[in-house]
């Protein structure tokens, strides 16, 4: 067991909003160890994207807030750490990829330059990051150009040299996404996280995109963290997976063990509502109630107005998280403990 | 054979080049020979990805855009030759439901006026005075699982789940036969995606209509439709009922496809843990 | 950053367009400057109804003069002394207000139908309509609207209606330019699309669909260009074109009161002063009715 | 790149002729008196006749317009009864006055409000930022010519730091005449007192004409700032580590700036219109001082003349403009 490359510990958030204070992440625990990708999945607004955001403490801190909790990133607690210390850890040691490719590079930058950009700041912190490109008396800029150029070819970007010249425009949505994973990672970061990376791509784009952070994972031993609301990517790309709920994990585990013996309720619910294989036309259950509102947040668990199996317990305290099975966790005081579900 | 109730023969489409200030854009031919038939009562599945042609020929089967070549048929009458008059009255009987709940309801009118405006439109069909429209209007909205309180509202004060429902009371508004779901549900969070499905579904049996489902995700379309037909870069791959489609592809397409697709089952080799 | 959760779902009961209306009120209140904007805009309005009934001179307002009250300067009796003629300055740039607004208001009101007209049947119908519509628009736009708006009035003589006719000729493109922009915008929206499946006429979806979401950024346009017309006007009267004396304008005032610079100075201090202020309130409150009625701006 | 010039000086032909058409539809056909403008108010019914038909004016239109554009071949702009001169020959001499202004005052107003746009997005929402909004509207609000009355009178009649007007000391040679601009072509003879007075007389006509497009870029740099630092690819440039100082110059600046540019283009007709007020507070000897007397003393000719010469200038800016976009902003160059 490698020691804990991130642990975010009891993260709270609040927002402020015109309609009041929104108590956004209610306690988040999260441990990420290095070769280990944790696909946190959740429907919109359970605050998966604003955990992403918070390890780099990029949320602007004038309407957000953290009350409590902390984000140690090899021990170190982000939360504590001076603004440009922090921006040292940005690019270099933590990387992030972002979900729109259209909207996520400067468009009157030439690609070369803005990867360039990015290879020079992390440089600034460890030179010898450059060293390995091309022997030292060509200049920094020439051996930053050099490995922005082996980036892309790692990417799988064609005549890579001659692309560095070319405008953002001038890539499609696939290869503008593999653009951005070569500049999240050419920093060599020992952290990665991607913010529905392949969302906004077609399926087939999405299954070469999904591969390729795969293959950058192995070669490099660092760790991931994955959001998506795509249960399907989380059980072809992922090693762990974390379920959130409206501000809190509810389920963690590896992902053979938690998508087989889900033991959360809201789990089970997020799974029956997904069309299978050989569902049944009709029989689809879909999750009745709506997210709370996290302005005015219900006492205890969150879930429990939406859960059949809720008690008394549930609707006073927050559960806290139990292990079901060896690093199989939820949240919960009625967990399900089954057999396997049928294959999906 | 039943007579089909929207049939699609040989329709091609070219943009052509648009000479802009700067340079010319090539000519794109978006479709290239389309053909296909949905019969009354069927769920039909149209998979394609983007650039696949898909959206234009939504477009064509309501008129919003008019084919290069080829013919649509509604019932057997060809569109094209109806007179404006025709047309509009047709329009009644094929509606449309889109993919983006925030962008597809006016947010300067209420839920009343968006539901009410097609029997408005159509009033010389439906011949419904306002406090008939209005009834109505409250009729269809419990049809979607919302009710008469939320008439008054306007459309940013509702959640993208609740917001597409208003969209399928809008589209029963004026009485049609033949539904376009143009990816009416993804845009939506999975659970509130099941929700809408199954309304589809409930509503299709209870008045007997007809849809013509568009959509990128194959799951959403094996679980709803009777038959599916792919489309690429505007052309039609393969075609068929949808357990064939998905247990045997037969082009390399449909075979591509169906494997990228993610799959929330343990893949064999799971990478170790 | 993640859409934070979907919109609560339908709030209470209760009357519903009070909430909306409140909630428009509470931003507008908000923001302090266009408060101070709407309380300049009524102070102007209200002069420009009663300003020369008001004026502690009305009869100087009329033209009356006397030359023993030549060049006072600023006393108590008159704030801003007296001018050439012993007219009071106050009297007469109170009475000033009205020619001002009214002719703001023309200028306005005239160059929004029209730019608004132009602008539409641009946007809505396309195609060479648009073209040639668009072509004419950018044609009237190359000449700088004061030089054009000299050139009109000077070939249609002096007077106040010609004034009015001549700056609104020059002013109706900045609006046709802005519809058309939000015109074209709101034809790709999706429920305008809905609406022409539904079966919709073109003048429904025109004027039921299209104009309504137009209408925010043209109010404030409006109110923003009060200001610069009633700048223009007394531009104008400043070089001479314009209002004949004795009915009292800004423009001209100012101008009469540039000859007899530097030892008389102060009779050209409340003229310029109150075309500052009216100019200053328009403004405002045009930036505050932005970010209140704009809906883009508040997306 | 050199085909788009090409396409759009080719474009210029019919804006030309279109503005004739305007200026011939306000000279020959508004309801006013154009004979009578023409003539002048005390000339005699003879006088009024025989100009009349010199001008063609009981002609059918369509042949007026033939003259008339036929005329403006030649360059022929028509007489000014005021100056006696061909209206062509005085806008040639009073041209470059009104240019040097309207560029000082384009340059001012660039140079300052840019940065001043981009500190205050930087710092919006903090007391500068409120104060720096209410100082620019006011700055919007003020009157050209009221501001340029002030000035004058501070600083010409009361300190007496300034020339009261003009371009020039009489008593002073102008420099040698190379682009008719006073102040470079002091440089260019090489004569440092001369660009000083030049300077000094330039001073306050570009000030008042400067602060309200001033205040202008600056609410408009500010405006496509904020839009800019909310878009998704600034929040990649700091996820990745680079530094603040960047962002700002490369990310943020360089986006903002060509959103800016092209109102830039649109401002510079603004300024032409302008300078007509300003000329005529501080007797700049500029086509707004020309086109004023011309106005005043019912002059027709000159008024339409510097229209047309203004609004072929305002084409040719707004080309000079529209490549800068072409260049700076990539994605309009493979549009």
């Amino acid at each position: 067991m490698s020691e804990a490359l991130l642990e975010i510990r009891d993260l709270h958030l609040t927002m402020s909003s015109f309609d009041g204070l929104a108590h956004v992440l209610n306690g988040v625990d999260l441990t990420v160890r290095r070769g280990e990708v944790w696909g946190v999945v959740g429907e919109s607004g359970c605050g998966k994207s604003l955990t992403g955001l918070s390890i780099s403490r990029l949320v602007p801190t004038p309407p957000a807030r953290y009350p409590q909790g902390s984000i140690r990133f090899e021990g170190e607690d982000l939360m504590r750490l001076a603004p440009h210390r922090m921006q040292a850890l940005r690019g270099k040691r933590i990387g992030m990829i972002f979900q729109d490719p259209t909207t996520n590079l400067n468009p009157t930058v030439r690609i070369g330059e803005q990867l360039v950009d990015v290879a020079l700041a992390a440089a600034s912190h460890d030179p010898s990051l450059l060293d390995d490109a091309t022997p030292q008396q060509f200049g920094r800029r020439r051996q930053a150009r050099d490995l922005a150029a082996r980036l892309l070819e790692r990417v799988g970007i064609p005549d890579a040299q001659a692309r560095l010249a070319s405008y953002p425009h001038e890539f499609s949505g696939g290869m503008r996404q593999r653009v951005l994973i070569a500049m999240a990672l050419i920093g060599r970061p020992d952290l990665l996280i991607a913010d529905e990376p392949t969302t906004a791509l077609d399926v087939s784009v999405q299954a070469q995109i999904l591969k390729l952070i795969q293959s950058m994972v192995a070669d490099h031993d660092i760790g991931v963290i994955l959001i998506t609301h795509n249960l399907g990517v989380v059980a072809e790309t992922c090693t762990h997976v974390a379920v959130m709920y409206a501000g809190n994990v509810v389920e963690t585990g590896p992902v053979a063990a938690v998508i087989e013996r889900p033991a959360h309720p809201y789990t089970r619910a997020l799974m029956a509502a997904i069309p299978m294989r050989d569902t049944p036309r009709g029989q689809l259950q879909g999750l009745p109630g709506v997210v709370p509102d996290l302005i005015r947040p219900p006492p205890g668990c969150r879930f429990a107005p939406r859960c059949d199996r809720a008690t008394a317990e549930c609707r006073a305290r927050f559960p806290g998280t139990g292990p079901v099975a060896p690093g199989h966790a939820v949240a919960c005081y009625h967990p399900v403990r089954q057999p396997k579900i049928a294959d999906g | 054979m039943v007579e089909p109730i929207l049939e699609i023969q040989g329709v091609r489409k070219t943009y052509p080049a648009r000479r802009s200030l700067f340079g010319r854009s090539a000519a794109v031919d978006a479709l290239k020979g389309v053909s296909l038939a949905v019969t009354p009562g069927e769920s039909f599945g149209l998979v394609g990805e983007s650039g696949s042609g898909k959206t234009t020929l939504t477009r064509s089967i309501l008129r919003l855009e008019a084919p290069t070549a080829g013919r649509i048929l509604f019932k057997g009458e060809d569109m094209a030759r109806l007179g404006p008059k025709a047309l509009r009255t047709l329009r009644a009987r094929i509606q449309i439901v889109f993919q983006d709940p925030y962008a597809s309801l006016n947010p300067r009118m209420t839920v009343e006026e968006i539901v009410s405006e097609p029997m408005l439109v159509h009033r010389d069909i439906l011949r419904l005075d306002r406090a008939g429209r209005r009834d109505r209007a409250a009729e269809l909205l419990a049809l979607v699982g919302l009710s008469t309180q939320h008439l008054a509202r306007n459309p940013h004060e509702f959640s993208g789940g609740q917001r597409q429902r208003i969209g399928i009371a809008r589209a029963l508004a004026a009485g049609p036969e033949l539904l376009l779901l143009d990816e009416p549900t993804s845009a939506l969070d999975v659970s509130v995606q099941a929700q809408v499905l199954n309304l589809l579904i409930d509503l299709q049996d209870r008045l007997g209509l007809t849809y013509l489902f568009i959509s990128h995700d194959l799951a959403v379309v094996r679980y709803l439709c009777d038959r599916v037909a792919l489309i690429h870069s505007g052309v039609l791959v393969e075609e068929g009922p949808t357990r064939e489609i998905f247990d045997a592809p037969q082009s390399d397409y449909a075979r591509m496809l169906l494997g990228a697709a993610p799959k929330v089952r343990v893949p064999p080799a799971t990478p170790s843990g | 950053m993640s859409k934070l959760a979907d919109p609560i779902a339908a709030t209470a009961a209760g009357p519903v367009r009070r909430e909306k209306l409140a909630r428009a009120l509470f931003r507008f209140r908000q923001s302090r400057l266009s408060l101070l904007g709407a309380a300049i805009v009524a102070l102007v309005l209200f002069f420009a109804l009663l300003g020369s009934v008001l004026a502690p001179y009305p009869d100087d307002v009329r033209g009356s003069v006397s030359t023993a009250a030549r060049f006072l300067a600023p006393s108590a009796a008159h704030p801003f002394g007296t001018n050439e003629v012993g007219q009071d300055v106050l009297s007469l740039t109170m009475a000033g207000t009205t020619v001002s607004v009214l002719a703001g208001f023309g200028v306005v009101i005239i160059g929004s139908l029209l730019g608004t007209l132009v602008g539409a049947v641009a946007g809505f119908a396309g195609g060479l309509v648009d073209e040639a519509l668009m072509r004419f628009t950018d044609l009237v736009l190359t000449i700088p609207s004061l030089i054009l708006a000299m050139a009109i009035a000077a070939a249609l003589g002096p007077g106040f209606e010609n004034m009015v006719l001549a700056i609104s000729l020059s002013w109706w493109p900045g609006y046709a330019r802005l519809v058309r922009g939000e015109v074209l915008a709101a034809r790709e929206e999706v429920y305008v699309t809905a609406a022409r499946a539904i079966g919709a006429s073109p003048a429904r979806v025109l004027f039921r669909h299209i104009l309504p979401n137009c209408l925010s950024p043209i109010i404030v346009k409006m109110s923003l260009d009060m200001g610069f017309a009633i700048l223009t006007v007394a531009g104008l009267g400043f070089i001479g074109i314009g209002v004949r004396p004795p009915t009292p304008e800004w423009g001209t005032l100012l101008s009469t009161a540039r000859s007899y610079m530097p030892d008389y100075w102060w009779t050209a201090m409340a003229p310029g002063m109150a075309m500052f202020l009216a100019v200053f309130g328009f403004n405002l409150l045009g930036d505050g009715l932005r970010d209140v009625l704009d809906p883009r701006g508040r997306r | 790149m050199l085909q788009f010039i090409l396409r759009r000086i080719l474009l210029l032909i019919p804006v030309i002729f279109g503005l004739t058409i305007i200026m011939f539809v306000i000279a020959r056909l508004l309801p006013g008196d154009p004979v009578g403008l023409a003539a002048g108010a005390n000339a005699t019914q003879a006088e009024r006749q025989a100009l009349a038909t010199e001008f063609g004016l009981d002609r059918p239109i369509w042949a007026q317009y033939g003259t008339y554009v036929a005329g403006l071949a030649r360059g022929d702009l028509g007489r000014s009864l005021l100056t006696r001169r061909p209206v062509a020959q005085d806008i040639a001499t009073y041209l470059p006055a009104t240019l040097e202004l309207v560029l000082a005052a384009l340059a001012l107003a660039v140079i300052l409000g840019v940065p001043l746009g981009l500190l205050t997005a930087l710092w919006r929402n903090r007391w500068p930022d409120y104060l720096s909004q209410v100082v620019a509207i006011g700055a919007i609000s003020m009157p050209r010519f009221f501001l340029g009355l002030l000035l004058q009178l501070v600083f010409a009649m009361w300190l007496m730091w300034l020339p009261l007007g003009g371009r020039l000391p009489i008593i002073v040679f102008p420099p040698h005449k190379v682009t008719g601009f006073l102040t470079i072509d002091a440089l260019l003879s090489g004569n440092g007192t001369i660009f000083v007075t030049a300077l000094r007389h330039l001073a306050m006509p570009t000030i008042a004409l400067s602060l309200s497009p001033l205040a202008t870029i600056m609410r408009m740099m500010r405006a496509s700032a904020i839009e800019v630092m909310g878009q998704d690819y600034v929040t990649t440039a700091r996820a990745l580590g680079l530094p603040r100082r960047k962002i700002v110059t490369k990310v943020i600046a360089r986006n903002a700036f060509s959103a800016t540019l092209t109102v830039i283009g649109l401002y510079f007709g603004w300024l032409l219109g302008g300078t007509v007020l300003v000329e005529t507070v501080f007797d700049w000897p500029g086509l707004g001082l020309y086109a004023t007397k011309a106005i005043v003393s019912q002059d027709m000719m000159p008024v339409i003349g510097v229209a047309l010469v203004s609004g072929l200038i305002f084409v040719v800016a707004n080309l000079l403009i529209d490549t800068a976009y072409g260049l700076i902003n990539p994605k309009v160059r493979y549009a």
